[in-house]
């Protein structure tokens, strides 16, 4: 069936980019969480230096 | 303007999204009858329809958080207006592709100058230029305010593009009934308007999620920029 | 002309130009602004004239603060810096008639040419701009600002550029605004020449307010806030 | 009122400019008849076709010609940092916006009063007496494209590479502008007057009479930090 090859492709397309988008983001997201975690760990050696 | 999700509230957001996802993809490719004049090619409108919606809940998303960042000068509206742009340029290059793949079986062509792809595709150059205004100036507040004033001055053009593409449309080819831009709820099969209205609440769910998702990732890009600045005197 | 800056800050991208100033001008004050290179000198001058808007705390003439709406308070603002708010392809008498027109000061043209002959441009007034040297190009901004009769007046490193019948003739008409209750703020590397003329001196380190005393003679305090900046000894 | 009286001052300082040195108005005068041309050698135009294609051409034709100016817009300012001058004075961010505006519609109108005739004469049209309406709709529309072209041209100001920008940025918000102008020349070159075009024509004002009040209150931000 013709028609059904279009409808899975225009599928595939959406919600492989959807997809792809959430990964790109979820990594993202990951990365800027270590940063921080890091940046905060870095100022409490910074606190405990200074007393 | 609170958007801020906490992280188990997010969780949620994302696993009912994920749900409707799902529930909307069954009825939408099996539970609801095939059209009767394109057949099965008709499936592809419950993925049409809701992401231009999505598309155009993005562009109004952008027009507040320009309007809240120029007005109170908070870095968090202008966290907000950037994430809803970048995710509406997602949408709305999405909704391209589907209407270019939908026309192929509907009309045997990948492109039709059909009002509503027009209308989607200018939107798409009106977000790029967004972007691009965004990345080509230096100074993070100046970059801001721009891009606020270019987010209004689009969202107030919206309604101006809109009739005039629709008018140039109707001058040139009169809509017909295979036309995919007649009104989808008019005589329409009650499983069809069903299928639609969960993949729409499916797509706005999702919607909301990545934006909560991107909003909380530019608010820490932010938080680390400041710490940074703060360590290094 | 009274000035107050509460814990003012402004950043660029990632640095810290100017961290938590605090200061108070009261009118009839000439401050002198020192600091090496990139202390901030001139980030707080746009500051204090209003052309840039602060990260965080505020700048507040008169006690209004700086906001988008208040052009009033704008029309008492100077800065004076070498060379520059004059339009190059307007000869030097359109430059003037063309700000005072902006600032609605309704001089005759009796007024503005005196001000020509004060400054010494009288047959420069028809000339270009752009065929004028710099050192008369600053003496054209001072007769404009003597024109625009200003309360604040900002200058960013105003000694460059001045032979010496310019420096006499500036440091009169600011040392008249002085008297006249009006505010000067004179950011310069030429510390010898800009000492005598203040009666406050400010120094800027690394966006810091590190020195902020009136003169008086003999000024040691000074001299040692001032000594880690000099290579070794120096004026 | 002193945003009138502002933006007097501040449009005469530019005319005076822009008379001295008549840099903008020659190179958009000569693009636009260089379009001209190039349109003609490109769509190699039969007679019947060109009142047809007229429109189009001519309107194109001015709006590139209206971009060049767009990017001259501040130059003055740039030089020894006189935008800050001017921010600097009790000057109504407004007033700047409106006198931009209205610099760029008298250089745009001035190579339309004079790129319309010549190409009337070019192509060889007979009926000369569509041509005063066909200017005062070329007039509406150029209003638009400058209102929002001076709009963004501030925003712009400080990017990089704005010279690129500022067309990619300004053309998807021009659609309106461009579809209503032309279809209402056509109307005029058709059947002499407005006819069928009336709802494009109050688009087109609509669109103006938007911008201009957006332009004026927004115009701060743009051009301020």
């Amino acid at each position: 069936m013709e028609t059904w090859g279009y409808v899975f492709l225009a599928y595939g397309i959406v919600w492989g980019a959807l997809l792809l988008y959430l990964f790109s983001l979820k990594r993202r997201f990951r990365r800027a969480e270590m940063e921080v975690a890091e940046l905060s760990s870095a100022e409490e050696l910074q606190k405990h230096a200074q007393k | 303007m609170q958007t801020t999700v906490p992280k188990n509230r997010r969780g949620y957001l994302g696993a009912l999204a994920l749900i409707l996802v799902i529930v909307g993809l069954y009825w939408g490719l099996i539970h609801a009858p095939p059209d009767a004049y394109q057949g099965n090619a008709q499936r592809i409108m419950y993925l049409h329809i809701p992401s231009i919606l999505t598309a155009y809940l993005s562009f109004f998303l952008v027009f507040v958080g320009s309007c809240l960042y120029l007005w109170k000068r908070e870095k968090r509206d202008d966290i907000l207006a950037y994430s809803a742009a970048e995710i509406g340029v997602l949408f709305t290059a999405l909704t391209i592709v589907e209407g270019s793949i939908w026309g192929k079986p509907t009309w045997g062509v990948w492109w039709t100058w059909d009002a509503r792809l027009t209308l989607t595709a200018i939107l798409l150059l009106i977000f790029v230029g967004y972007l691009m205004l965004r990345s080509l100036i230096e100074e993070e507040s100046r970059a801001a305010s721009a891009a606020a004033i270019l987010g209004i001055i689009g969202f107030l053009d919206i309604p101006l593009i809109h009739m005039s593409v629709y008018w140039w449309r109707t001058l040139h080819q009169p809509p017909s009934i295979l036309r995919p831009d007649k009104a989808p709820w008019d005589n329409i099969h009650p499983a069809m308007l069903t299928a639609l209205a969960i993949n729409f609440f499916a797509f706005v769910l999702l919607y909301f999620y990545l934006l909560s998702l991107r909003f909380r990732l530019g608010e820490m890009t932010e938080e680390i920029k400041t710490r940074r600045m703060d360590r290094g005197r | 002309m009274q000035l107050t800056v509460r814990d003012l800050s402004k950043a660029y991208g990632l640095r810290w130009a100017l961290r938590d100033l605090n200061l108070d001008l009261v009118p009839g004050e000439c401050v002198a602004l020192l600091g090496p290179n990139g202390a901030g000198k001139t980030t707080l001058l746009k500051l204090l004239a209003g052309l840039i808007y602060p990260t965080r705390g505020d700048v507040r003439l008169n006690g209004a603060p700086f906001s988008r709406t208040s052009t009033e308070l704008r029309s008492t603002i100077g800065f004076l810096t070498p060379g520059e708010h004059l339009y190059e392809n307007l000869t030097a008498r359109e430059n003037l008639d063309f700000f005072t027109a902006l600032y609605n000061k309704n001089h005759s043209s009796a007024a503005i040419v005196r001000a020509l002959e004060e400054v010494e441009l009288t047959d420069w007034s028809r000339e270009y701009l752009s065929a004028l040297s710099s050192g008369m190009k600053f003496r054209l901004s001072i007769a404009k600002w003597q024109l625009l009769e200003v309360g604040l007046l900002l200058l960013d490193e105003p000694y460059g550029v001045l032979d010496g019948s310019g420096i006499n003739l500036m440091e009169a008409f600011l040392k008249s605004q002085c008297e006249k209750g009006n505010v000067v703020v004179i950011a310069s590397h030429h510390i010898s020449r800009v000492l005598q003329l203040c009666t406050r001196a400010l120094i800027l380190h690394q966006g810091k307010l590190t020195f902020d005393e009136p003169r008086r003679q003999p000024w040691d305090s000074f001299e040692r806030a001032f000594a880690d900046f000099l290579p070794h000894g120096g004026p | 009122m002193k945003l009138l009286r502002q933006t007097y001052l501040l449009l005469r300082k530019d005319l005076v400019l822009e008379l001295r040195r008549r840099e903008s108005l020659l190179t958009m005068f000569f693009f636009g008849t260089l379009l001209l041309f190039v349109f003609h050698f490109s769509f190699d135009l039969v007679p019947e076709k060109v009142t047809e294609m007229a429109p189009a051409l001519l309107w194109l034709a001015f709006l590139f010609t209206g971009t060049l100016g767009l990017t001259q817009l501040f130059e003055a300012e740039r030089t020894n940092h006189c935008l800050d001058a001017l921010l600097l004075s009790p000057m109504d961010r407004g007033a700047l916006f409106l006198a931009k505006t209205c610099f760029n519609i008298i250089l745009m109108v001035a190579v339309e009063i004079v790129v319309v005739p010549l190409f009337w004469i070019l192509f060889n049209l007979r009926s000369w007496e569509g041509v005063p309406l066909l200017l005062g709709v070329a007039f509406l529309g150029t209003i638009g494209f400058c209102v929002l072209g001076t709009l963004l041209s501030g925003v712009t100001l400080k990017a990089r590479a704005r010279e690129l920008l500022l067309p990619l940025v300004l053309f998807p918000l021009m659609v309106p502008v461009i579809l209503a102008t032309i279809r209402c020349m056509e109307a005029i070159l058709r059947n002499g007057n407005i006819g069928d075009a009336v709802p494009w024509l109050r688009l087109l004002l609509g669109f103006d009479v938007i911008f201009v009040t957006v332009g004026i209150l927004i115009f701060d931000w743009a051009i301020d930090v």
